[in-house]
């Protein structure tokens, strides 16, 4: 990939548990197609993991007829976009509560957008007047992978 | 998912394989763990060494563990634990609440 | 996934060697996913690869404007069928020789379609009044995997 | 692909490593063969165990290599070949061409 280049890459799977790991390989694979190592790769992976799981299960309520839609562009070989979409009702990002807040530390679930945030540069919701959450997360490939030091 | 048990000094050495995902891995180490309780073995050690890949939901249900089985008086801790496993519990500051070994000795001789 | 369940992936990708493996990858973890074994997840993931590549390759001539798209639908956990289309100006399939003709035997190209039929039950092309090649092709996944022992 | 030569008793036993496949590999697995003929080597074992992947380009170019080695009055043969690159080249009844080896001092003899 040269300057100036975009690759975009778009898979649609319905909302099955076991298609996450369809999207996320795509991910995997594309960064590493981009030279990131195996460690930041499998990190993107896993934030695209936590969204398609969230769209499953929370925006699409498991009903196999409804579609998530994930898009990948690689801006530069660098600049990695990657947006997830679902067909349910959204939500309040504001209301999501901190899992880093002692009274949440034992909590079973609510880490899934903290480890998206971790992972990716940028995390940011929409929401479609029709129904439906938008997610698009943002990396750049070349300040190197793994775990981000500073959380958006 | 797959578990596999083994006592030693009344301790019991759960050795988990493959995923803990949602919905792959997920409700079966909630299985697990109640299976282990079912049977009075309330001290228990989760090798994690051949965990493939956890997500949210499998770091959620180690916590859920956790509980249940301090709820009822045992102690859970963890054995071997993968690279990427250690940074999700660092990043989410679980690691202060699990306690790690990296030798099974070392482990059985703390409970 | 049970009786009457359809289970539809759908990926685009501009047209790059690179992205050739993304497709396989989907392929072959759907295969797994509905139980078949590696090695007959392979050889479906085989034929998804010569697809793409004469998609990129013969189709739209390595256009990175031009798309390839591929769509998996699994029925009932076994009826998979894969459509792979391009933006390119199409071919005569009658055409195409047989690798297997002792003249043909040293040539260097010419048996991504004759593999596709080996590891595929079907094999059919269509093309579009517009343009464009499109490729459907079945497999069975209950028949048994590996090499199809009748060739189409 | 990754390639790496030895010299054994005047054959010239190139192990590939990875992938041959179109964009990726195929073109390599020429230049490695030029090179070898460009240096005076017409005795070549390809030792393709480290072979991962293999697609019809990449059997387009093993069958390419052998016409070029040929031609020049060399031979060209092959070493350890993995399950699935063997059922490739049987199915296209190429497995006739090559001289397959399963064992190198058996190979080395041949030439
Ligand atoms: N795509 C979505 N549609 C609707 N609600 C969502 C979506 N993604 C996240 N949420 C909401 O945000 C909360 C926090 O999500 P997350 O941090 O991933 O933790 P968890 O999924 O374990 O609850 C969820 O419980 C849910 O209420
Ligand atoms: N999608 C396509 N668009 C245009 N032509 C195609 C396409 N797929 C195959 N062909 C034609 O069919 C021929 C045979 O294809 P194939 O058996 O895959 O062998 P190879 O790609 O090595 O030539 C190609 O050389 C090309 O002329």
């Amino acid at each position: 990939m040269e300057r100036g280049d975009t690759e975009r890459i778009d898979i649609t799977i319905s909302s099955r548990f076991e298609n996450i790991e369809l999207v996320q390989v795509i991910a995997e694979h594309l960064c590493e197609n981009a030279g990131v190592d195996e460690d930041g790769s499998h990190w993107i992976g896993m934030a695209v993991r936590e969204a398609v799981a969230n769209a499953i299960k929370h925006g699409n309520k498991l009903d196999v007829r409804k579609k998530v839609n994930a898009t990948f562009e690689l801006q530069d070989g660098v600049d990695l976009t990657i947006s997830i979409s679902d067909q349910g009702e959204g939500f309040d990002p504001e209301k999501v509560s901190d899992p880093l807040n002692p009274q949440n530390l034992m909590k079973t679930s609510g880490r899934g957008i903290f480890y998206m945030k971790t992972f990716m540069d940028q995390v940011n919701y929409s929401f479609n007047a029709g129904g439906g959450t938008s997610l698009v997360m943002r990396k750049n490939l070349a300040k190197g992978s793994g775990i981000a030091t500073t959380k958006a | 998912m797959k578990a596999t048990t083994r006592s030693v000094d009344g301790v019991e050495i759960i050795s988990l394989q493959g995923k803990i995902t949602i919905g792959a891995g997920d409700t079966q180490l909630r299985e697990v763990i109640q299976n282990a309780l079912g049977s009075g073995k309330t001290n228990i050690l989760l090798d994690m060494s051949g965990v493939t890949t956890i997500d949210s939901s499998g770091i959620g249900e180690l916590v859920g563990s956790f509980t249940t089985v301090t709820n009822r008086g045992g102690k859970l801790k963890l054995l071997h634990l993968p690279a990427k496993l250690n940074e999700l519990l660092h990043v989410t500051q679980l690691i202060t609440v699990f306690e790690v070994y990296d030798n099974e000795q070392d482990a059985l001789k703390s409970f």
